[in-house]
């Protein structure tokens, strides 16, 4: 192994930070989705690897990492269509502007 | 890293390659007089009215939905498959159990007429 | 083996390149599709490190749910919500410079918390034959793993019929009024 | 592949066995992605010329070189010196990358398929998935395409494309599931091995559904409402022209090829045939004959299907996709599955027999399935009709 455990879970790190920024920083719901997604990739990363340093001889890594994905799409479905569902009523996707439940 | 994956990836370079040069060389070789009229989009002969973003319905939105849960069952059942022959039982079940929900989907969708293109 | 070593750090770099870069630009594009590309180049990357990592299966599965499906769905609403698109409108909203700073903070200690660390690395013997059996994984995911495997199955029958209900509810209150702009 | 390595190490004494690999994975990848795209486009083009002339009742292409076998570089040269014409509000990036990454993800596939015993780029663990997620590629590619044209054609055009090819992704994932449980591995070398019997004879459900859906997911008539010259001009890449549109066309040819190469090698048994095996150069030269002969039959009945049957409608065409092919495969698939651990089944002349009968069972409960909700929807319609009165 030419790259060490350090150096995954460094770029998970960034990889997790640039989607938190992602998530934080968009006006756009499905922009705060992309950064979500980022994330959960950045998650994924720091499975397998510790999966493939630690535990190499077990499966549990990999079979996280694929309900991890499997639980993404799920994700990634509802929350678009609450997305679309939104934009249909409200005509915007802004996510500042869609504050009917604050209250 | 493994041989079959290094292949994989060298073969990725390759293809990336064929277009790119291709295109170079169209890029070289073939005329270039660009006009307003040559350049402008190309629907009906008459000029183009509106932007090209109209509004799409949103069944297309299902469909892309029901794929995705089925890409995941794919994912999901295939090393099942793999793994069959060396499986008891219960594991066929299970794998049966997990079908049916799946199909549960489908016969809803198909019940709430979600999959008619109107 | 020293070739081999230098190899799989050049392409660990292109890949880390390949990753940040593109989740950079999924988060500061201005253009939502350019961001959605973006995001396929970065999880292209993240296949590329499963390779690397020796997890074989998962990098096709990443491809095909992650980069075939999720993010064909994510194009769809892009293009489905449209309003968005034509307007250069500023993406960022007004607090972006506080999570700027919240996240570099977050990831200040992360680095900090994970080079202290001292990882229980497996050893060598271990190292060099991780088990990447499909049969294997198969078999866990009906055995150990049996009950997460039907609960997904279920998870996945719950968010569809939660996504026809709302597509389907909007459609019905809009009727005809939303299917008059549109194209076909 | 690996004799060539191995003869290579022994032969050149100084070659470490990891140099020898390098070198062949470099020569074999270059023609694949080099040699084997023009061979193929221009053999298949003026194959497919010929064959709807002949039944068009046409003479077809005869002037470029004898009997016109010319006739694609002719093409060749014509498009690569034509003008391209990029439209104003194009987004340029994108527009140049859509071509690019089409013919980069038809060419990739070629990396999986065995073509001759022991031929074979990368046998990975989960090479029929790889080929599934592969084809993925390819609707991110219209996409693209479709969305940077700025035309309402192209971006109708790549929504109908990708509706189309995402539909029919799902039939070809069901059909391979039923090959992986007969076969045992998904590895594409492991289930050419495990074709004693091609597995279109003992799975001809999978088999017809495979090859329906393959013709969906290329996109040639009857299903060839991406491009439908007479609705939407000509489908997601209406704006491109010369050597991007070629790309496009080469990507396209390439993906029939390697469509019906994942036909042949999932049912047709590969590179199988009398003679044909890894210990000899001329055994290996005739499973490679036996694969190109078998590929290019199952190109020939996609031609076929092409001159004969005209284009369906969309609403058709999405209903024959999740209303019947997709139940159909999940029928098949818990029918195999059962059939496969059916306690009589001890023998391997029985598994054949067993999965032959799961096959016959599942078409027949899809037919009793679809002739009831046929005669529940014609009465329903009835009834609506005399409501109306």
């Amino acid at each position: 192994m030419a790259i060490p455990l350090s150096w995954w879970l460094t770029v998970a790190a960034a990889l997790f930070a640039i989607g938190l920024y992602g998530v934080l920083s968009r006006r756009n719901a499905i922009g705060v989705l992309l950064g979500i997604e980022l994330m959960l990739n950045a998650a994924n990363i720091n499975l397998v690897a510790f999966w493939r340093f630690i535990t190499p001889q077990a499966l549990t890594g990999q079979v996280f990492a694929i309900f991890v994905i499997g639980i993404a799409a799920a994700e990634a479905a509802a929350g678009l269509a609450i997305i679309i569902s939104a934009y249909r009523r409200r005509r915007t996707v802004v996510v500042d502007e869609l504050d009917t439940m604050r209250w | 890293m493994s041989s079959e994956f290094a292949f994989v990836g060298i073969l990725a370079v390759f293809a990336t390659l064929l277009p790119v040069a291709g295109l170079a060389v169209a890029w070289l070789v073939r005329p270039k007089k660009p006009n307003p009229i040559k350049q402008s989009t190309y629907e009906c002969g008459i000029e183009t009215r509106g932007e090209a973003w109209v509004q799409f319905r949103a069944c297309y939105y299902v469909f892309a939905l029901l794929f995705v849960v089925f890409d995941v069952e794919a994912a999901f059942l295939l090393p099942w498959a793999v793994a069959y022959n060396q499986l008891a039982l219960y594991a066929v079940v299970e794998a049966v159990i997990f079908v049916a929900i799946l199909a549960l989907a489908l016969v809803y969708a198909w019940r709430k007429d979600a999959l008619r293109w109107t | 083996m020293a070739i081999e070593q230098a190899l799989q750090i050049f392409v660990f770099v292109i890949l880390t390149l390949m990753t940040l870069g593109g989740g950079l630009a999924v988060v500061t594009s201005r253009n939502l599709f350019h961001a959605a590309l973006s995001l396929i180049l970065s999880l292209a990357g993240v296949v590329g490190y499963y390779v690397l990592l020796d997890a074989g299966f998962l990098a096709i599965v990443q491809l095909l749910i992650y980069i075939g499906a999720i993010s064909i769905l994510i194009l769809f609403s892009i293009m489905l919500t449209r309003g968005l698109m034509t307007p250069r409108q500023v993406q960022r909203n007004e607090q972006w410079w506080i999570a700027a700073l919240v996240v570099f903070l977050t990831f200040v200690v992360l680095i900090v918390a994970l080079w202290q660390m001292v990882w229980p690395i497996a050893d060598d013997e271990a190292l060099r034959t991780p088990n990447v059996a499909i049969s294997q994984l198969g078999e866990a995911l009906v055995g150990p793993y049996a009950i997460p495997f039907e609960i997904i199955s279920v998870l996945l029958l719950v968010a569809l019929v939660g996504a026809i209900v709302l597509a389907r509810e909007t459609e019905n209150n809009q009727g005809s009024h939303a299917e008059a702009g549109s194209s076909e | 592949m690996e004799a060539l390595i191995r003869w290579l190490v022994d032969t050149f004494p100084p070659l470490s066995e990891a140099l020898a690999r390098l070198i062949v994975y470099v020569l074999y990848s270059g023609v694949l992605a080099f040699v084997a795209p023009v061979l193929i486009v221009v053999a298949y083009t003026y194959m497919e010329r010929k064959v709807l002339a002949r039944i068009q009742d046409r003479v077809g292409p005869n002037r470029a070189g004898p009997l016109g076998v010319l006739q694609g570089f002719a093409d060749a040269v014509k498009m690569l010196t034509k003008e391209d014409v990029t439209p104003a509000c194009a987004d340029r990036v994108v527009f140049n990358l859509a071509p690019v990454l089409a013919t980069v993800a038809a060419i990739l596939v070629f990396a999986v398929l065995p073509v001759a015993p022991g031929v074979i780029g990368a046998d990975l663990q989960a090479g029929v998935l790889y080929v599934v997620a592969i084809g993925a590629l390819g609707e991110v590619a219209a996409l693209m395409a479709g969305w940077s044209s700025d035309n309402k054609f192209a971006l109708l055009g790549a929504f109908r494309a990708v509706a189309q090819l995402i539909a029919y992704e799902i039939p070809i994932v069901l059909a391979i599931l039923a090959v992986v449980l007969a076969a045992g591995s998904m590895q594409l070398g492991a289930i050419v091995a495990a074709q004693d019997i091609p597995f279109a004879l003992v799975l001809p459900v999978a088999f017809l559904v495979l090859l329906v859906a393959s013709i969906a997911e290329i996109g040639r008539s009857p299903f060839d409402l991406l491009e439908a010259e007479s609705e939407i001009v000509a489908g997601y890449h209406v704006e491109y022209s010369g050597m991007k549109f070629a790309f496009f066309f080469i990507g396209e040819y390439m993906h029939l090829f390697a469509s019906a190469g994942v036909i042949t090698t999932l049912f047709l048994g590969g590179w199988r045939g009398p003679l044909a095996s890894s210990d000899s150069l001329l055994g290996v030269l005739l499973g490679f004959i036996y694969f190109v002969v078998k590929t290019t039959a199952v190109i020939w009945i996609m031609m076929w299907v092409r001159g004969t049957l005209f284009r369906i409608r969309i609403d058709h065409l999405l209903d024959f996709a999740w209303k019947f092919l997709v139940p159909l495969g999940l029928i098949l698939v818990v029918a195999v599955a059962v059939a496969l651990k059916l306690p009589a089944v001890n023998s391997p002349a029985l598994r054949w027999i067993a999965l032959l009968g799961a096959n016959v069972i599942a078409a027949l409960l899809m037919m009793i399935v679809i002739s009831l909700l046929a005669r529940r929807s014609r009465s329903a319609a009835l009834r609506a009709v005399a409501g109306a009165d």
